[in-house]
């Protein structure tokens, strides 16, 4: 289906010299140029207000950059069609900050609706559910609404709905923000498999102990402005 | 193929889903559009057996075309014929002499102006009705100038101006039939378009989910139209009910007003066409509504 | 009391800031309310002209009092003041026998029946209007009755049986009228109050976190109920204005009909008192819709 | 105002034998009972859906308790009526694991809630509001909406929503959880700023880090039930 070129690109994930600025006179995102290949496991880190969301925000296309180019999958970001943007959604996986999760509906229908904006049949949809559920521990909570889960079980629900689909970008922030040592660990892990299937991921977290348990390559985001890039650095050895 | 069919299964339950997860919004607003096809459907039935009333009145009224002197019984049947066969002519019947003057005696203070008299000073007559769409000045106009061309018609009178008060009464129902009628379908399309408006916005966090997780347009909006659908639909189907249930309950109520004004004849509910008519608008009130109140939604 | 008033103007700020938040749900509501209040007011202002047309309608229609021979034109004007003071007799007009054989003179046929004639067969009468209140088949008894008991009186005539035809119209106008006005407004009031309720629906998250961070059920409701208020008052505002343009649009438009069957008199808006009603009541179904949208509300 | 008995009390947190279920044969609580003095700052621990939440919903009258009792500032929340909530949880400063800002308004105005609850005239609140959004570092993102902020940020609101009042009792559910370390340490000195001048502090959260660099009493949940009362333990002493 996707174009030869496309594939044959090993870096899904490309920016240049991107900008954004929310209001005029102060960026939150200045000049940020970055590559990262497929199957890369990546950290983004940084202050409160450093620009981690909007860097992820511009990857899915849910705000357009001020400045620069930005290549998801080969295609041009900054100059895609509207109508374009939810067939890219569909091969993105995101964990937002804020869960996103539809109330009202239950934590099975919410990890399905992956799965449904493609078409998947039923049965099919309903057995990866189940075992994406298993997977974070939430199975037996299925038919609940998220509204009587605990903050920690929300945000896992959040990471199953990201990753049910197998997307080939995964983009996760703060996915440990509610979760004790033991589970963000878990919850990694199952992300680092993902990453090991091809999977490229991006996880944007403050909690320096996961920096230092997996000493993945590392952005970290300064003002808006990439700081540091770890793996860059030891690219250069 | 396959795969087509999976989404609109998936779209159907979707739909299903968000009218149970967003029960009381559904509700209120399939209430309000209940209502506002009630109110619709009430000016309609009123409007409706109005115009019934008013083509009945108008059947009674008649023209009366004055004949010369000197017409025997067989020229009398043959003009009446021929009055019969002009446009607009619903109805002729001939009052010869002897019928003119029984009846001239029968009026008050007939009697007594005929006391005095030799003979019959009174003409032959025809008494012609008009049909429904003819019943207008123009409608007497054609009538008059046909009558004209025919031989021994003395002079027409149509009493007490009656055409122009007919005229009168079926414009007064027709335009304020109009004018309320229109006033009330655009309003009804406004409110029900609102009220679905307000039920897609008190759920625009689930339009803007949806829209995150790669869902395209026609999938974040056609479980919006289908509900809104539904929610027209059973919104008429209500108004059905609750119009039958106030036809019901009034017609007894008003029973005696009602034989008053309409005589013997029993007023009529909607027949078939008209409810399969009031059933399919709600459900293109709502189908509108939803369509209206997604457009300018940015996914 | 200081505090009071600090808490007052807290909570009035807190309205307006809430009508600014929820800017399009609040616009979308009050444009309802506008609509629903128009639609009542439309209705309102065909009932009103239609009842000032049928009361001129009725005052050109009369009833005629045949006397007995041999009164004299002074005994005659004594006759026509008693009847003057009968209960219901807006005014009484004297035709003596001269004027009445004028009448018949120029009336169709007349002459030709005339013609063999000695002397004057025609009786002198009264010609009487009733007024507003008594054109009714009751107001006609009372009449009845009461010059049944002068002496002189012959015989009444109301050609035409016009009193059952004017009742007619005029009951069919005020019963379709009260039935339609009373459904029009109760399904103001629900669509208003569901309109409103669907506001506060979809912020029910605000209601939620201002109570959860200690507002009184006070400091909650009565933001959303001055915002209900101020909704139905600008509602209400719009419609008067719709209302009014419509008015100047269709009148013109519709001059030609409407001279025809109003005769000459000039369709009439809203006076005053009606207009405060229309704003009061818009203000009224905003804060009601408001209450009852709260009600069941958990804090 | 407040009753001469309630004032002499010193523990205005007191829990004996509470449980809760949500659904019938599951409990999120489970048999705990605690005292938590004037001007204490207590860390509240463990795994994701122990129960910390819904102890500090009991604890502002969110939720009843299934059994048990619960005294805040001397009053008896089981037995509470419902009019009688409010003036409580105006006493009570509650940091959300949601944040629960009112979208559409500004930070200032979401922080000035507090205040304007409890009828504080409008030149005062806006400079308490103003202070206060200082201290957390936010002072110049007063006029804008809580959506145009970043996750940190958002919490920092929140943070400062529950203490412009000077409650009596601050609940913070995991109010470092979208703060980097160095933030995150700010936001407790403030806390222990605030226990300092009286109030009594309950902090839920998963952050060892805090745990290990502050060393206060620490209740740990483990299933619902009260695991580790560090404090305790020590008053065994
Ligand atoms: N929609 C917006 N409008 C205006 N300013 C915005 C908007 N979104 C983000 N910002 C600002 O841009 C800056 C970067 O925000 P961003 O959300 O990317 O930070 P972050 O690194 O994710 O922080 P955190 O760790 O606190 O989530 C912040 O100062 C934020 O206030
Ligand atoms: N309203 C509710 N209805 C049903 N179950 C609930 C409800 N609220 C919480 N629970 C359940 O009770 C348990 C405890 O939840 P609680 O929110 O207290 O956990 P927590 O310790 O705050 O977890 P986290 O660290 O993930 O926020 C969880 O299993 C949760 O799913
Ligand atoms: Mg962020
Ligand atoms: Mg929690």
């Amino acid at each position: 289906m996707r174009g030869a070129w496309e594939s044959r690109d090993d870096c899904p994930v490309r920016m240049y010299r991107v900008s954004k600025s929310y209001i005029a006179g102060s960026a939150a995102l200045r000049d940020v140029s970055l590559e990262i290949r497929k199957g890369e496991f990546v950290f983004l880190t940084g202050q409160s207000g450093a620009g981690k969301t909007t860097l992820l925000d511009l990857l899915f296309a849910a705000e357009r950059p001020s400045e620069g180019q930005i290549l998801m999958l080969g295609r041009n970001i900054a100059r895609l069609r509207g109508s374009a943007i939810p067939a890219l959604r569909r091969r993105v996986g995101v964990v937002f900050q804020d869960f996103k999760l539809l109330q009202g509906r239950s934590v099975e229908e919410n990890v399905r609706i992956t799965l449904d904006v493609v078409g998947t049949p039923r049965r099919e949809a309903r057995s990866r559910v189940f075992n994406m559920l298993r997977q974070v521990g939430l199975q037996h909570r299925r038919y609940h609404s998220p509204e009587s889960l605990s903050g920690g079980e929300q945000q896992r629900v959040a990471i199953a709905r990201a990753l049910v689909g197998e997307p080939e970008i995964l983009l996760a922030d703060e996915p440990t923000g509610n979760l004790d040592p033991d589970l963000s660990i878990e919850i990694i892990e199952l992300m680092l498999n993902a990453a090991t299937r091809g999977t490229t991921v991006i996880v944007a977290t403050h909690d320096h102990a996961l920096l230092e348990r997996y000493h993945r390559r590392t952005l970290r985001l300064e003002a808006g402005q990439l700081a540091e890039d770890e793996a860059r650095a030891s690219a250069d050895l | 193929m396959k795969r087509v069919a999976v989404i609109l299964a998936i779209l159907g339950r979707s739909a299903l889903r968000g009218l149970q997860s967003a029960a009381v919004t559904a509700a209120i607003a399939t209430a309000t559009i209940a209502i506002a096809l009630f109110l619709v459907g009430a000016f309609g039935l009123v409007v409706v057996n109005m115009e019934g009333l008013l083509d009945r009145f108008g059947r009674d009224l008649q023209i009366t075309a004055y004949l010369e002197e000197g017409y025997d019984a067989n020229a009398l049947r043959g003009l009446a014929g021929r009055v019969a066969t002009v446009e607009g002519v619903y109805s002729v019947e001939v009052i010869d002499k002897d019928a003119a003057l029984e009846r001239f005696r029968a009026m008050s203070g007939g009697a007594a102006l005929l006391g005095g008299l030799d003979g019959n000073p009174l003409p032959a007559s025809l008494e012609i009705t008009l049909d429904d769409a003819h019943r207008t000045n123009e409608g007497l106009e054609i009538l008059t100038s046909a009558l004209d061309g025919l031989p021994g018609i003395d002079e027409i009178a149509h009493g007490q101006d009656w055409i122009e008060g007919y005229a009168r009464a079926v414009a007064l129902v027709r335009v304020s039939g109009y004018a309320l009628g229109t006033v009330l379908s655009l309003a009804t399309l406004l409110i029900v378009a609102n009220t679905i408006r307000l039920g897609v916005y008190s759920r625009k966090d689930e339009l803007g989910i949806l829209a995150l997780v790669g869902a395209s347009r026609t999938f974040v909006r056609t479980p919006f139209l289908i509900e809104g659908t539904l929610q027209g639909a059973i919104g008429g189907l209500l108004a059905l009910l609750l119009l039958l249930g106030a036809f019901q309950v009034a017609v007894p109520q008003l029973q005696y007003g009602l034989t008053f004004f309409l005589g013997s004849t029993e007023p009529r509910f909607f027949e078939a066409g008209e409810i399969v008519r009031l059933l399919l608008g709600g459900a293109g009130l709502g189908l509108g509504g939803s369509a209206a109140a997604l457009i300018g939604w940015r996914s």
